[in-house]
């Protein structure tokens, strides 16, 4: 471990760096994984493209979760992953909601006129082309040819949470954001999902960073594809893709 | 008519004075601390007294006890401050046109260009106070309150900083505003020659309070009343003009009494304070001859007044009014002055100004 | 140099500038106004007061732009009696005005409350003495010689607003050409692999604007200092 | 009250406390010393003094904070110097002082210059006359009669640093004890469905200590100016 | 010795003066607005010249030539402001004390409870300066400037806040400093009495020059030098104590004239100088008798000069020195008053003080 480790004790400190979607699910294993295995487990939850840009200067991580390939792409492309430490954790989906608890849904196809149901409105999204949640729903709006038609419609927030707030609050009549997000959230409702093939696979990469490893980032790695970690994650509406 | 009734506590110092100010200028006479700043400033509005009551005529300015406080904006006040308080950001042209902006349009106004002649301040208009010397901010500071329309003027040692010829120049303008508008003026002087020349009324302070107040000629005519040690101690009596002299001399009458002053600019007929200092006077028992002294008045010694010191101040009863002498007590000895003997009054003529001696502006003898 | 910067991002300059400008221009009368109470007045909650100026300063942006979108979002209190005048907030740039207005707000307080602070009261009470009223004592004196701190304040305060993030995507997200401030546009470009050097450009150019304001005001306050100094 | 705030959040409460106060002790000096040298010198480069010091103010603060990443990082230029030192900034509570103290420099700054160009030069003059060098008159005229703005730059700044958000998450992550300041921890329940209430709570925190600081400022700076008043 | 020579241009004002200041005060008089406190800027520091020399002894202050300028602080300077300066921030106490926390360990000290007592400061030490009437901040600001152990006291109208009683009370302690202390100091005044009681030597500055210097006596004695005025016209004369009478008055010998005067403090045997202004003076053909002014010295008219107005100067020899009277060209007419008559003068004792006439303490005649 790093110089970074201010108590060294028997057990090892694991540090994952995760992306802020996971916060609940990391906080309830990381209570799991402390009691299981004695590591002191360390988790410093951000937006991916902040964590990797830390990674590069050198942060002491030895885990990295992000919310998109593409940053994991990047510090694979940097040299920055150690090699057969990257697996696919879990995935999402990406769903259409709709200000107020019982919405009509609607279902989502090439025939979808989802201008029509804005009227005046704005649909809100995170960042298009920056945020993954946001770079999805586009890649599957425009699967369904209305993108254009939406395009000027779209109110894009930093992050996808704001985006549900903006719903939640009824700013925006409708959004577009995680499955995880929207179950959660009163006064929303989930009015139709996308179909998985609309849209590049939403996954959350976990990797092992270059020369980090031990008995404690063993253990973590292990532990996240337990059963318990994937009830949790389950219990957080992720798709589970490690068995 | 000026009335001021108030009563304030600084903790460390109280004030508690009354007094009337008739029109014409009333001096605020006492030493450094004494309170006449405060006193000021209550007129002003810029304290605000635990008690009393300040009116122009029956135009309140405070009354405690209805809870009237003019706001120092609507007291119509030409506040000559003590330390000048010129607007910095403000050029001085600017400076002395501040207060006309807020005069209404039919008050009574001064004549700009006037007063900045007078003043002196013709090549200062456009400069700021920033790069003024003092006498020239004070000055400034005069003309700003002057330009101001105001009802009644204050004015906190405006002279103060000023040489003696720019005093002299200003002085008879003071005079004038005194004799033609008919405005109070309430002013705080330490000067001995200013108050004689200046003032109606004269109030003495002392340690916040009114010692001593009166018309100039009682106030400042009577040893006993004065608080201010025997120096500043001297007599005014009114004479008329006579006409003007070829030689440069203008000759007055003091009931009866001729007495001779370099020119002056009165038409005869006009009548006159003079001020003739205690310490200005010789006396004589005989009529002195062939001396350079042309004023010279018979009488008659009513009082003769001894301190601790080694002098004495002798009254003087003459026909054109009472005059101080202050002598020796070993000179009164020598002379044998006693009330009821005659003496005669030399005054060196050029003591006899109008009304001021630290002033004045000829040479004479 | 014009494919230096794509024409988006030029838009997003533009209108950096026009929120930034609108922002600090109407929040300088509130600006005077306020820090003239907390300098000159005493009244209750006067602290009250002065903590709500700051607490856009206190807050995280996240959650400033958070309460806004509560209060001033179309369904807000304070948004829908402004919509039934025809004043919409939500994802307009006046909507970005104000969020810029509301975090540059304390820093314009407390500048100009400092400098009102410093002028003299005597120089004040000279100016009533003259015939002036409280509103002319302050239009004629006070406000002249605390220029310098007005400049000042403004200044850093269309500073801020031209580098606030948070509160304004939070409160009326990003939206081309209406709400994309510069800010926003490089966060957008930080968030892709790759995307430094277009942050950067951006970056440039809201410096580059930024000191030219900065530099102008203090040619301004100089120029003004030398008016009013030396008292 | 207890289980008002987890253990985790009074961690962030109490770590936010250490980075604001030592971010802004350390940065007092050097404000000081910047106000000064901007208020009473001129020297080459002091508009490129002055556009640096306010530079965290124009930029987003995830820009200051890349900023911070790549030239305080381990890897990093000054980051590898000081770390052959000893200093080790990234991803430190160290790290998030200093975020915070370059964040809140400029209000800092701007505070202090103001109220030391208010002070009087010609009462510095006599000083000089009395004999004081330069920086006794530094320290026994112009420090003291400035203090009303030193004291609110100081608050302020403290303000600012307890609510900085963007550049600390950016240079020094989100490490819970270490980096993990009350606004990091409100964007991490702000991230996740149900932390709202969570994240409210510690908003209200920041809110009273903020707030603290403040009205006690206030009372000092009071105090102070009564001490210095009327002169 | 203090030696000054600057040019510097204001751009609407030149100043461009030499001038040396042997030890004692010498006076810097002239009207506002002449360069007065800009030349005491210049000696302190707080003005760069464009050009000039300052020296004190072979302590150069100033050589633009040899780039030598010395900062203010270096200077070791008692500078009485014109406008206080005071420290808002420290209290009374603290502000008397400020100049010794940084004069050198072994500079000679002015006792700091003496000096406040002197100027009746000992009530206000814990005040703050906002709190205190003007003349009080004088006050202190005259202490401040003498506790820092200067080398060279700058004074730039110390007194003219001060009321008479008060003016008297602390000119004795600067005359004391000029005879005790052997260091310069330069004192910038309008006021002619406290010019004839304090200058060693005066400088008559006008628009930015100097227009005449010397020995007091000689300035302010020779009407034709002196460039303000006949009004401040007065001849000094160098006199012995003789001894104290039991009346309380002190008598002098003026080379062989006795004079007397109100009781001094000076012991038998010392040295003074007295003033006798020219308007105090009364001229008689004939030795008068039987009047209450006790001084009169005879002697021989030297010459009369005649201005445009009603009055003459004209100066008398006498054992004592030369001694001017002012009197009306009528008068010398009646006296027939030419070059070589023999005249009497007869001084008003009062006007005898210790150099001074106008803040002189006692009473007499
Ligand atoms: N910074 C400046 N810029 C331009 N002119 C100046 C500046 N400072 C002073 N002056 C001018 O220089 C002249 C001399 O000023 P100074 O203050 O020396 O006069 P002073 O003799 O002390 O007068 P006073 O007796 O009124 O104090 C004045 O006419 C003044 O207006
Ligand atoms: N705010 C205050 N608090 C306490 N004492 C004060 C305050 N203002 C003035 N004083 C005291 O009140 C007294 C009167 O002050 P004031 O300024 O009225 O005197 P003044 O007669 O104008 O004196 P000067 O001739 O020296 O100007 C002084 O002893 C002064 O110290
Ligand atoms: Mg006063
Ligand atoms: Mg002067």
């Amino acid at each position: 471990l790093g110089a970074w480790s201010p108590v060294i004790a028997a057990a090892d400190q694991v540090v994952v760096f995760a992306a802020a979607s996971l916060t609940t699910a990391l906080t309830q294993i990381e209570t799991g994984f402390e009691a299981a295995t004695g590591h002191d487990l360390v988790v410093s939850l951000g937006g991916s493209s902040a964590l990797a840009q830390q990674i590069r200067q050198g942060a002491p991580a030895d885990l990295f979760i992000s919310a998109s390939t593409d940053w994991m792409d990047a510090l694979a492309a940097d040299g920055l992953i150690a090699p057969g430490g990257r697996f696919d954790l879990l995935g999402n989906r990406l769903v259409l909601i709709a200000h107020g608890r019982d919405a009509a849904r609607v279902a989502i196809g090439p025939g979808l006129d989802l201008a029509a149901h804005l009227g005046e409105g704005r649909l809100a999204m995170a960042l298009v082309d920056a945020v993954p949640a946001g770079i999805y729903g586009k890649a599957a709006l425009t699967h369904l040819g209305v993108w254009p038609a939406l395009a000027p419609r779209v109110a894009q927030t930093d992050n996808v949470r704001a985006a549900l707030a903006l719903v939640a609050l009824g700013e925006a009549p409708y959004g577009i954001v995680y499955a995880t997000d929207a179950n959660a959230q009163d006064n929303v409702t989930i009015i139709a999902t996308f179909p998985p093939d609309s849209h590049p696979p939403i996954t959350y990469p976990v990797a092992v960073l270059a020369g980090r490893g031990g008995a404690g980032v063993d253990a973590f790695v292990a532990y996240l594809r337990s059963d318990a970690a994937r009830t949790i994650l389950e219990r957080q509406g992720f798709v589970a893709l490690q068995p | 008519m000026l009335e001021v009734a108030i009563t304030h506590d600084f903790g460390s110092f109280t004030l508690d004075a009354q007094f009337c100010a008739p029109p014409g200028v009333t001096v605020l006479f006492g030493r450094s601390g004494s309170g006449k700043t405060s006193l000021v400033h209550a007129v002003a509005g810029l304290l605000g007294p635990d008690q009393g009551r300040i009116a122009v005529e029956d135009w309140v300015l405070l009354d405690t006890r209805h809870s009237i406080a003019l706001k120092p904006h609507r007291r119509r006040l030409g506040y000559i401050f003590q330390e000048g308080r010129l607007f910095p950001h403000l050029s001085v042209g600017q400076n002395l046109r501040y207060g006309a902006w807020f005069a209404p349009k039919d008050a009574p106004r001064e004549d700009m260009g006037r007063i900045v002649d007078l003043l002196g301040l013709g090549a200062l208009l456009d400069r700021r106070p920033g790069a003024l010397s003092g006498g020239e901010k004070q000055r400034v500071a005069i003309g700003r309150a002057l330009l101001s329309a105001p009802r009644l003027i204050l004015a906190d040692e405006p002279l103060a900083a000023l040489d003696d010829a720019r005093k002299a120049e200003i002085l008879p303008y003071l005079e004038r505003l005194r004799d033609e508008v008919k405005i109070p003026i309430l002013y705080v002087s330490h000067s001995a020659a200013e108050v004689a020349r200046l003032a109606t009324t004269v109030i003495a302070i002392e340690a916040g309070r009114v010692i001593a107040q009166g018309p100039a000629a009682e106030v400042l005519g009577d040893p006993a009343v004065l608080p201010l040690g025997a120096r500043e101690a001297g007599a005014l009596i009114t004479a008329r003009v006579v006409g003007h002299h070829d030689d440069g001399l203008t000759e007055l009458d003091a009931t009866g009494i001729p007495l001779f002053l370099p020119k002056l600019v009165q038409a005869p007929g006009t009548v006159l304070r003079v001020r003739i200092a205690a310490h200005d006077v010789i006396l004589s028992r005989n009529r002195p001859e062939g001396l350079s002294a042309l004023n010279i008045l018979p009488g008659v010694v009513r009082d003769l007044r001894t301190g601790a010191g080694p002098g004495a101040i002798v009254s003087v009863d003459t026909p054109a009014g009472r005059v101080l002498a202050r002598i020796t007590r070993r000179s009164a000895g020598a002379l044998g002055l006693v009330p009821g003997v005659a003496v005669h009054a030399i005054v060196k003529s050029v003591s006899v100004a109008p009304g001021d001696v630290g002033a004045g502006s000829g040479l004479l003898a | 140099m014009t494919d230096w910067l794509g024409p988006e991002e030029w838009r997003a300059v533009a209108l950096s500038l026009r929120v930034s400008f609108w922002a600090t221009l109407f929040s300088l009368p509130m600006g005077i106004l306020v820090a003239y109470a907390l300098a000159r007045w005493s009244f209750p909650g006067k602290q009250l007061v002065n903590g709500l100026v700051h607490l856009p300063l206190i807050l995280p942006p996240v959650v400033t732009g958070y309460l806004l979108l509560l209060g001033f979002g179309t369904r807000g209190p304070i948004g829908g009696v402004l919509a039934d005048w025809g004043i919409v907030l939500a994802f307009r740039w006046t909507g970005a005005a104000l969020a810029a207005a509301i975090m540059a707000f304390p820093l314009m307080v407390r500048a100009i409350r400092l400098s009102i602070e410093a002028v003299d009261p005597r120089l004040e009470q000279a100016a009533a003495t003259l015939g002036a009223a409280p509103f002319w004592v302050f239009v004629t004196v006070t406000l002249p010689m605390a220029l310098p701190g007005i400049v000042a304040g403004t200044i850093l305060a269309f500073a801020k607003a031209m580098g606030e993030f948070g509160a304004t995507i939070t409160f009326v997200s990003n939206i081309p050409g209406e709400t994309r401030t510069i800010p926003s546009a490089i966060y957008a470009f930080l968030q892709v692999p790759g995307g430094e050097g277009s942050a950067m450009a951006l970056v440039i150019v809201s410096v580059v604007v930024a000191m030219g304001a900065l530099v102008l005001s203090e040619i301004l306050a100089r120029r003004v200092a030398a008016r009013v100094g030396g008292a």
